[in-house]
């Protein structure tokens, strides 16, 4: 899914397979305006709530919607920063330790804006992207739940 | 209408998707009529405030909201994206 | 130069050659507890300054002060946050329109402490990295001046 | 004492660095000091707020700092990295 507003580029994936960074950021860079590129990546770790190491993360989503709200978060952002891309890579299906998960690419004119931009949508992905995440562990499984400050977080924006 | 279940809703009621004849109009109504039909259904919804609805892939905060002429209601707890 | 604190790797490199972000995130990802990396890349770009197209950016820096006061920052930055890698590259010499000029990477279990410290630590680069930029054009050359905003940001920390 | 210039300020002052024997005791002694000697100090230090100061490699906001025994002492405009 991906659609230009205001000549701000969004693409956003939903996709089982890894993303590579370096040629993410390379196709942002033939635009000769862009300044800086935040980027966050999320990887699978152990969260420490259990003694046991983690075995894998199972992320289940809601096809079609999934991408949408993404989408809609990134326009949102697209409104209030100064933005030339904007690039949502989220993975779902069966990750292991030290996997990534998501990839949030920014870039703009001017740092502060694709800083904030980024740490934007990561919050908004926390608790508006229609994912869920399973930790199995070798003698049981759990659904991560989802942390209060997470929703609270999205006031301050 | 297609109704849809994620993560530990789908586990209690056992299927992902169910295509479903229903006469409620809301939300609300809907979940009765829901539990009304099966046990599966009240334990699924027993903690009600921990469930989040989606009408047509549109997440909607009152349960009031009309379903007449939706295609299809999701049900699911709070999201864990990113 | 580098060193570990608290078991906070810091790492600052002051370099002609280019970096590369993906085999910079391999190195951190070795650590299983790290959830989240985030990263900014600055760009050479056209400042829009002037008419010309910028032909290059040349970048002259203090030898020895220059990865002192660096680590300088990553070190209040390790202070102020909780961090399992910080990683500062930072380009001198000569550049050109599109070229990568500085890395920061920083890694912790949780994305805001990530996202903060990155942001931190490129605010203080602007105006404590003795580092300076001349902007070169066909016809001519000048210095970049410091912008007062960037001094009055660092209050903000 | 090795006195160091960077930036437009060292293209001021037409070298990088110079090893100096001076009498000065403070940073701003020394700014005077370099004024006295030749007119090129005296325009690169015009415009004296623009200036900043490192001695030995630790950037310094009072001039009356004392560089008794400071190895190097380096003169550069507001800084502009990242």
């Amino acid at each position: 899914m991906h659609q230009t507003i205001k000549k701000c580029y969004i693409s956003v994936n939903v996709q089982k397979v890894d993303f590579d960074i370096n040629s993410e950021i390379k196709k942002i860079k033939s635009n000769k305006i862009i300044g800086g590129i935040a980027n966050f990546t999320g990887v699978v770790r152990n969260s420490g709530r259990e003694k046991e190491e983690l075995v894998s993360l199972e992320l289940e989503h809601y096809p079609g919607m999934t991408e949408k709200a993404i989408m809609l978060i990134c326009e949102d952002a697209q409104k209030r920063w100064n933005l030339n891309f904007i690039k949502v890579i989220h993975r779902v299906g069966r990750l292991f330790a030290g996997d990534n998960i998501v990839l949030v690419l920014t870039a703009s004119a001017h740092r502060k804006e694709a800083f904030k931009s980024a740490e934007f949508i990561m919050d908004f992905l926390k608790s508006r992207a229609p994912i869920w995440k399973k930790e199995h562990y070798r003698t049981h499984s759990s659904w991560v739940q989802s942390k209060e400050e997470d929703e609270l977080i999205l006031n301050d924006w | 209408m297609k109704i849809l279940y994620f993560s530990w809703l789908r586990e209690k009621i056992g299927v992902p998707f169910e295509e479903v004849e229903v006469r409620s109009e809301t939300v609300g109504d809907l979940i009765k009529e829901l539990i009304n039909q099966d046990h599966k259904y009240e334990l699924a919804f027993e903690d009600i405030k921990s469930i989040r609805v989606a009408v047509d892939q549109k997440i909607i905060q009152d349960f009031n909201v009309s379903i007449k002429n939706a295609r299809e209601v999701a049900f699911f707890p709070p999201m864990t994206g990113g």
